[in-house]
């Protein structure tokens, strides 16, 4: 494939990032908001082009002859040459995950992009202050994400991490005036920071032993006879494996090297994608403008954990410890951000909960998929999730969003019975709500189905606590779903417009949306997205007895749901009065937060940087200066010396005199 | 009794000593000049005594006697005008007062 | 020999036109006497240049010259000749009037005896420059007769050298006894062929306390500072350097031509202590000095020590290296008090903070004093840090363990002595107070001197000609023939 | 002799000086140094150009332009010069702080003097660099260092008598170290028989060293640099300086004299003794993986503007000799990255301060906020500042660390790997010290009403920072351009020696 149209999709944004950036204050509002939706409307199409070309044509360097698909490497530029090995690259890596990614990104993006033309100005239509930057820091993200996804090696991929991590700081601190948005954009930023140191140092574990970056050479094999086409290749990834193994030092602290880099590796996922206990900035995260929470905690950024463990699949495969580490951070994640999402009074945060549990859905996918079984179902439906997850949840955020926008709040209390002044809001929420329950035919249930099916072939208790948690996200969906909407009758302020429907800058991409919700289920995702390229019919996977319990939970849990909340009623109090403990450590989101302010202020800066600037000021510094100060006193004290007495000079000059000549004979005997 | 060449340089070394003596514990100003003038005669003694008794050929012993005599004479004419300039000025040639200039 | 005679026949023309010319005309002297010398230096320079400053010697082989030498005279001349350019404001001024010639005098007859120092190969004739060059100081030191400072100075000054020349008489009585002579030669070839007695400790302990009385070098230093401080300016700027000097110099001659064959047994070790108390007790001295003259008095006892380190070098390099820091902290010293003595001229004040905000009134100046200092600190790119340098350098030459601890002392001697340089610096440029001198133009004579001084400050390092020459002149004689 | 384009890396600066000290009023004095700093950076791209050309077309010395000229004969000191990838790299990293240096104090008061101990600090800054003779390289090296005093004495801030004189002293202090060092690396230089030299070249192609004197003279010269290179501990130096200074000295402190240590630890230290590197290594790791963290773990804490940067200079100077003394192509070449990329940014930095601190008159992070909504283009500046500084691929930092890490990584043993780990942490230190201060200086509300009434950058300032971020962003963007031309001069032979690549 050419790698014009490839290069466009990168260089597009990126400019637009540069031109919005440097001449956006130049320009009027309108002008850089219809620019920022060109730019990344000319990236969708050509997204879309370059994903269609790569499932659809068929062209040997996409799909072999027995149908697999193959990585393909469009353009990979030399950036920076540590030694003749280890090199930096940055190119276009064109294969299953990356083709379904780009999709995904370009189309959250463009559908925020002109969201965002809505819900940045207020009622009078007059726009924020910033709107430029706003779309220029957007373009920087999308730039950043898309680089992400197609790179061609582990660096690559870091480089483009720790950009995402960076225009996401400067998303969600966009309102920097309000010094929680500013906090809120600094823990994220340093939370992620820290994941990412463990990502570095399994890069540099990594690539100690294999000697290179590139994906292509750690989980791939070269096919014959094109150039820059590879297929996922066990073998390699089994090469891999036996280098770390004849290496000196194979086992350090009890588990394998290579287990070590994989869960450091991991670490750096972790830490993107809010898992437990690296999951704390998130909640804050939705300081932001409600699009970027849509479009980057809750679609796509935090979703790059994920992909990162897809795309070393084969190598993590190798060490079933490291994916059984995967799993189980997956599986306590989810749970718990499923409980603390039932007692939250943010919407936001609430989704935010949910994109957390929700993320540990497709964590614990990957950890449970094993190629014998299923052919690696879990891998396609962790990505089939990532896929119908990302559309929903930018759903339900963009619908937040205009609810937010039309109420001024993010507190549900204010918000009550909504359904008649805002309709389009309603059933677009509803959707979504509906498709991340798992309601069948929605996008959620498939996608979710199929985890739960992989779960089961992994193990029973897995599958029996990912049930659970899938019963919890349809009951605080729900909930959320009816305090928002139902609940009570809402009360217009004296003085205030009765809350109403967004201009269709906003309204558009939630149909749009609600509509892919609607149908994605129906994609047919195995013969698209599989952990190796060998397509495959998922419904010959499909096990309708899992289904049935999946459908039975949820549609339990909604009916519970709308007993407690359809209408107002005691019944949630009671509730809460029934398990005071627990209620108030899920509302407190089980003291995570504070546990990280004890760490950090208490032990870091009070325990070691003061310590050590004070060491620094009075030791290391009072060591210089007491040089000085020992001088001058040495200098005092021989003072006396020096006396003005004739006498005493001579006696001192005889003693010295005599002193030489006495020492020397004394060493001379 | 035959005089041996230590006979004379022990008093010689006890002149020197009693001249540093009396530098550094006399107050009086020409109290010190008579001491150095200790001190400078018991090196001529030195010098004269070396002179005859080890080294009697030549007589640079001598010479360097009869030069530092006439040093030390000039030396205790330098010191008393300096030191009657200095009673000019301070009325006062006690050594131990001379400490304005110190540290 | 002709550098003592044109000297002599200087002294003479000022002596007879002191004596005779009328008392209006008294007024020239200073710049005749100025001249003079200059003529004299001149004419010792020319005699380098054409090659007729060879060695000879004179009065039995008492007295021996050699090019070296005769450079190290040139070397002190020059000083001398900047000495006199600087003092000619000062002796022109009206209490002056009737002690001028005096003044001349005396200083020439003890530049005379430091010749006679330098050219000595017989004790005698030391010990007559030695007195020579340090009585008639004394009188130069009395000679501010308004000041009591003066008195002072000049009675401390008088009675402890004349303490330490009969210790260092003494010292020689030893030397005589056990060697049978007075001739450096002789005792030398005496010396090596004995074994070490004693008593020959002592003697040399006493002779270097003689000489370490000259060069102010701990703990025999300690009439320095007041003798400076009391001194008038022209005189301890000639104390500080020609004096310094050239006691630097017949050490050294003393040291390699008598003591030579003692060197790693006896000396080397008793310098290797003198060199590391002198420059640490001289710095430590300096830092709390306000009085301008007393620091640069501690001042120049610390870079005695740094002098010494081309002696305890005891080969070639060291010496060139040795006459080459005298000859930059020459200029450098004279730089500094170039600018004391125009200050104290204008405004009678001495005191460091007397010198602040100087740079704001009087910028050259002021520009020329950090030049010193910095020239003195061993900053580049001024003479001073080439002339560390390279006494380090030559130093090290020696090779021994010993001499890098020592070097490395030395150097961090430094940096206490780079502190109170920038102590004047700083009271110069810095300060934020009023400034206490006012604006004043200085005489020609003075800036003439100046002009000299801070002229050689940056160029005798950059333009390396001049060490080239000393150290040619030093190759000439290798060690155990130094000026001989 | 001027035939060789070296020479007037000096000769420009002298001009420089001698056209300042003819300047009768600030315009002529703004004319000459933007004049001279133009042609200092117009030079120094010549240089780049030049040299590149040679290099490609196959020219392998490890040294080009070089030329020596006696000086003082019987020393065997001879004003020698020659320059590799290195010292190109440092030329014109130093070129460009120069220049910006002086569009940064363009209303300084007194303005003639400061310019004129400004470009007699750049001279020694680029003797040092051009020099490959010992002597020289000191003697530049202290040039540079002496005005230091003065520039922070008269035209700083706060403690400034004392920071001056502690820095002065501190600073030759390590620099009589040194002396001791290169005149005993003098007196080793040659086999016996043959003569002397202070040629850098000379004296590894004699490689006549021996081991024992290797092991006393590594470190009185590592030592000696690295108090400039702010090592630990002997970094004390650097914090009460660097806040007392002004900007432009700030700058070209903290931009360029700071990388004459880092660059003397690899040129003198590491290059002519690497057997003596090679086994006491060790301790100077401990020591600067130390700095690294605890530079780091200091500058959380502080609240005055230039204690904070000070302190991450500490720590990325630390880095800097840390990657030195890996000894191998790959860190030494993000070392030198790294000292680029430190000067610049730095540079950048304290230039941003300056002007806040002109404005605000206050350094204290707790007195000001909000900056961003008054003066939105320094703090634009200070956030890219901060995000260079913080390792933000596409900036400078990322490149130089990762360069760094991946090639400390390449020792084996757990030795290396635990220090190589514990500065890999610094990452995470630095990026809570660095947005700390953007949170609290340019965003959140404005604290003092009097704020409001400033204004933003004007042009000479903006052209200063804007020429400092484009040159972040150049070597971030494209750095295997910097990388090539630095790595080359690591191939050849130095490492010959012990065997290593």
């Amino acid at each position: 494939m050419d790698a014009t149209l490839p290069i466009l999709i990168l260089a597009i944004p990126l400019g637009m990032f540069l031109v919005l950036g440097l001449a956006g204050c130049k320009m009027s509002h309108k002008l850089a908001g219809t620019l920022g939706c060109l730019g990344m409307g000319t990236t969708l199409v050509l997204a879309y082009y370059t994903a269609f070309t790569y499932f659809f044509s068929g062209s040997p360097e996409f799909v072999d002859a027995a149908g697999n698909r193959l990585q393909a490497l469009i353009f990979n530029q030399t950036w920076l040459a540590f030694t003749d090995n280890l090199v930096i690259r940055l190119g276009f890596l064109l294969d299953p995950i990356s083709a379904m990614m780009l999709v995904v990104i370009t189309t959250i993006s463009f559908m925020v992009h002109l969201y965002s033309m809505g819900y940045m100005r207020d009622h009078h239509g007059v726009y924020e202050h910033g709107f430029q930057r706003f779309y220029a820091f957007l373009s920087l993200f999308s730039f950043s994400m898309l680089g992400l996804v197609v790179a061609t090696n582990i660096f690559q991929m870091y480089i483009f991490w720790e950009l995402v991590g960076a225009s996401s700081y400067l998303l969600i601190g966009f309102y920097y005036v309000k010094p929680s948005a500013v906090s809120a954009s600094k823990k994220a930023f340093i939370v992620t920071r820290f994941a990412d140191l463990g990502f570095l140092i399994g890069i540099l574990i990594l690539s100690y032993y294999t000697g290179t970056f590139n994906f292509t050479e750690l989980t791939s094999a070269p096919v014959e006879g094109l150039a820059g086409v590879f297929q996922i290749s066990e073998s390699t990834a089994a090469g891999v494996k036996s280098v770390f193994e004849s290496s000196a030092t194979p086992v350090f602290m009890g588990a394998s090297v290579l287990t070590w880099a994989l869960v450091l590796i991991f670490m750096g996922g972790m830490g993107k994608s809010a898992m437990l206990p690296l999951h704390i900035w998130l909640p804050d995260a939705m300081e932001g403008p409600t699009p970027v929470s849509a479009l980057i905690h809750a679609a796509t950024m935090v979703v790059a954990g994920v992909y990162l463990v897809a795309r070393l699949f084969p190598l993590y495969l190798m060490e079933v410890s490291a994916l059984e580490f995967v799993t189980w951070v997956g599986a306590l994640t989810a749970l718990y951000a499923a409980i603390v999402a039932c007692t939250q009074i943010d919407i936001k945060r609430v989704l935010a909960f949910s994109t957390i549990s929700q993320i540990a859905f497709m964590m614990v996918s990957l950890g449970v998929a094993r190629p014998e079984m299923h052919e690696g179902l879990g891998y396609m439906a962790s990505m089939f999730h990532l896929f119908t997850h990302a559309m929903f949840k930018a759903l339900l955020f963009l619908g937040a969003g205009a609810l937010i926008h039309a109420i001024g709040s993010n507190d549900y209390t204010e918000m009550h019975g909504l359904r008649k002044y805002m309709p389009i809001t309603h059933w677009t929420f509803l959707i979504g709500c509906l498709a991340i329950a798992g309601i069948i035919p929605f996008s959620g249930f498939f996608s979710k189905d199929e985890i739960l099916s992989s779960c089961l072939g992994n193990s029973t208790v897995i599958y029996v606590w990912m049930s659970l948690v899938a019963g919890l996200t349809a009951f605080y969906m729900f909930r959320l779903y009816y305090l928002i909407f139902w609940w009570k009758e809402h009360k217009v302020h004296e003085g205030h417009h009765a809350p109403h429907d967004q201009p269709w800058t906003m309204s558009l991409p939630l149909i749009i949306l609600a509509a892919i919700s609607l149908v994605a289920g129906f994609i047919p995702f195995g013969k698209f997205v599989t952990w190796n390229g060998k397509s495959y019919d998922f419904m010959a996977h499909f096990d309708w007895s899992v289904a049935a319990v999946s459908l039975f939970v949820a549609v339990v849990a909604i009916a519970i749901a709308t007993v407690m909340y359809r209408k107002e009623n005691p019944l949630p109090e009671k509730m809460r009065a029934a398990m005071p403990g627990l209620w108030k450590w899920a509302h407190h989101r089980f003291y995570w937060d504070e546990l990280y302010m004890f760490i950090t202020h208490r032990i870091i800066f009070d325990g070691i940087c003061r310590p050590i600037a004070w060491f620094d000021r009075h030791i290391i510094d009072g060591t210089m200066d007491a040089f000085a100060t020992i001088t001058n006193k040495a200098s005092r004290a021989i003072k006396p010396l020096q006396s003005g007495q004739v006498q005493l000079y001579v006696w001192w000059y005889l003693l010295g005199a005599l002193a030489l000549g006495g020492i020397t004979m004394l060493c001379l005997l | 009794m035959e005089i041996k060449a230590i006979m004379l340089l022990v008093p010689a070394l006890i002149m020197f000593c009693c001249g540093v003596y009396g530098f550094i514990t006399r107050r009086n100003m020409i109290a010190i000049l008579i001491s150095l003038e200790l001190m400078l005669n018991a090196v001529d003694i030195n010098f004269a005594v070396f002179n005859r008794y080890l080294w009697p050929d030549a007589m640079e012993g001598m010479f360097f006697t009869l030069f530092a005599i006439a040093i030390a004479a000039a030396e205790t004419a330098l010191a008393i005008a300096i030191i009657i300039n200095l009673y000019r000025s301070a009325k006062n040639i006690d050594v131990r007062d001379l400490n304005k200039l110190k540290y | 020999m002709k550098q003592e005679i044109g000297l002599l026949v200087v002294f003479l023309l000022v002596f007879l036109y002191d004596t005779f010319m009328p008392q209006r005309a008294g007024k020239a002297l200073p710049v005749v006497s100025t001249v003079l010398l200059l003529l004299a230096t001149a004419a010792g320079f020319c005699s380098h240049c054409l090659g007729t400053a060879t060695s000879t010697e004179a009065f039995a082989g008492m007295y021996a010259t050699s090019p070296v030498v005769c450079a190290i005279k040139s070397i002190l001349n020059i000083g001398a000749v900047i000495v006199l350019l600087q003092s000619i404001s000062w002796s022109g001024s009206d209490h002056m009037a009737v002690r001028r010639g005096e003044f001349y005098e005396l200083l020439l007859v003890t530049l005379f005896g430091m010749y006679l120092m330098i050219s000595a190969r017989h004790f005698l004739l030391f010990v007559i420059g030695l007195e020579c060059a340090s009585l008639p100081l004394a009188a130069m030191v009395a000679f501010d007769k308004r000041h009591y400072e003066s008195h002072e100075a000049a009675v401390k000054y008088i009675l402890t050298a004349v303490f330490s020349s009969a210790v260092f008489m003494m010292g020689i009585s030893f030397v005589y006894g056990l060697a049978g002579s007075l001739y450096f030669g002789n005792i030398y070839a005496a010396l090596s062929a004995g074994t070490h007695s004693l008593m020959l400790t002592l003697a040399v302990a006493f002779v270097i306390a003689g000489m370490g009385f000259k060069l102010s070098l701990v703990p025999f230093h300690l009439w320095t500072a007041d003798v400076y401080q009391g001194a008038p300016t022209s005189v301890t700027s000639y104390l500080s350097v020609i004096s310094k000097g050239a006691a630097a110099f017949s050490f050294l001659v003393i040291l390699a031509q008598v003591f030579g064959s003692l060197y790693s047994d006896v000396w080397e070790w008793m310098l290797y202590a003198l060199i590391i108390l002198t420059i640490t007790v001289g710095n430590l001295f300096a830092i709390r000095q306000t009085n301008m003259k007393r620091f640069l008095a501690f001042s120049s006892i610390s870079q005695a020590g740094y002098i010494m380190l081309g002696i305890e070098a005891f080969n070639t390099m060291g010496l060139t290296a040795m006459m080459y820091y005298i000859l930059v902290y020459i200029f450098s010293n004279l730089a500094a008090f170039g600018v004391i003595g125009a200050i104290e001229r204008a405004s009678g004040k001495v005191d460091m903070t007397d010198y602040r905000g100087l740079s704001k009134t009087n910028p050259r100046l002021a520009f020329s004093m950090m030049l010193a200092m910095f020239s003195l600190a061993g900053i580049p790119p001024f003479a001073g840090f080439f002339s560390k340098f390279f006494i380090f350098t030559g130093a090290i030459n020696q090779g021994s363990v010993a001499i890098y601890v020592l070097v490395l002392i030395a150097l961090i001697n430094t940096i206490i002595s780079l502190y109170y340089y920038l102590l004047v610096v700083k009271a110069m440029y810095i300060s934020a107070d009023e400034p206490v001198v006012g604006t004043f133009r200085s005489s020609i004579s003075e800036r003439l001197g100046l002009w000299i001084t801070v002229g050689g400050v940056m160029l005798l390092g950059i333009a390396s000609c001049v060490y080239t020459w000393i150290f040619d002149l030093g190759e000439i004689s290798p060690l155990a023939a130094y000026f001989v | 002799m001027f035939s060789n384009i070296l020479i007037w890396f000096v000769v420009i600066p002298l001009l420089m000086l001698a056209g300042l000290a003819l300047c009768r009023d600030i315009k002529q004095i703004r004319a000459v140094a933007v004049a001279g700093s133009i042609a200092l950076v117009g030079l120094s791209v010549k240089l780049l150009v030049d040299y590149l050309a040679i290099r490609a077309a196959g020219n392998t010395d490890p040294m080009l332009f070089t030329g020596s000229w006696t000086w003082f004969a019987p020393l065997h000191i001879n004003l020698a010069i020659g320059v590799d990838g290195i010292s190109v790299a440092m030329i014109l990293l130093s070129a460009i702080i120069v220049f910006a240096g002086s569009f940064a104090s363009w209303t300084i008061p007194q303005p003639k003097a400061f310019f004129l101990w400004l470009i007699l600090l750049s001279t020694g800054v680029f003797g040092f660099f051009i020099s490959i003779d010992l002597f020289t390289m000191f003697m530049f090296y202290e040039v540079a260092l002496i005005p230091m005093y003065l520039l922070i004495g008269v035209w700083g801030s706060g403690r400034k008598e004392y920071s001056a004189m502690k820095l002065t002293l501190m600073l030759m202090g390590g620099s009589a170290f040194l002396m001791l060092g290169l005149i005993g690396i003098y007196y080793h230089s040659a086999p016996a028989g043959q003569s002397l030299t202070w040629n850098i070249l000379e004296i590894v192609r004699n490689n006549s060293i021996s081991h024992g004197w290797q092991c006393f003279l590594f470190p009185m010269t590592f030592v000696g640099f690295g108090v400039l290179g702010a090592m630990f501990p002997f970094h004390t130096w650097s914090p009460d300086g660097h806040a007392s200074a002004p900007t432009a000295v700030s700058m070209l402190h903290a931009g360029v004299l700071m990388k004459l240590g880092g660059y003397g630890c690899f040129r003198v230290a590491i290059y002519l003794m690497p057997h003596a590197a090679n086994e006491l290594a060790w301790i100077f790791l401990v020591l600067t993986g130390i700095s690294v963290v605890y530079g780091a773990f200091s500058a959380c804490v502080q609240t005055d503007l230039k204690y904070i940067n000070a302190y991450s200079s500490v720590s990325h100077c630390g880095l800097v000799l840390f990657a030195i003394l890996m000894l191998n192509t790959t860190a030494m070449t993000g070392a030198i990255m790294q000292m680029l990329s430190h000067g610049l940014m730095t540079a950048l930095f304290f230039a941003l301060i300056g002007m806040i601190y002109g404005r605000t008159h206050t350094r204290d992070i707790r007195a000001m906020g909000g900056l961003m909504k008054i003066m939105p283009y320094l703090s634009v500046c200070y956030v890219i500042a901060g995000m260079a500084s913080l390792g933000l691929p596409g900036l400078s930092g990322f490149v130089a660390e990762m360069t760094i890490f991946v090639g400390s990584f390449q020792h084996a043993d757990v030795f290396h790997r635990t220090f190589t780990i514990v500065a890999c942490c610094s990452i995470v230190i630095t990026a809570v010290y660095i947005l700390r201060v953007v949170g609290k200086l340019l965003f959140g509300p404005v604290q003092d009403k009097h704020h409001l009434e400033l204004t933003d950058a004007t042009w000479w300032e903006r052209l200063s920072t804007v020429t400092l971020i484009l040159c972040v962003a150049a070597i971030g963007c494209f750095p295997n351009f910097f990388s090539n031309l630095i790595r080359f001069t690591f191939s050849p032979d130095i490492f010959a020696v012990l065997g290593m690549n």
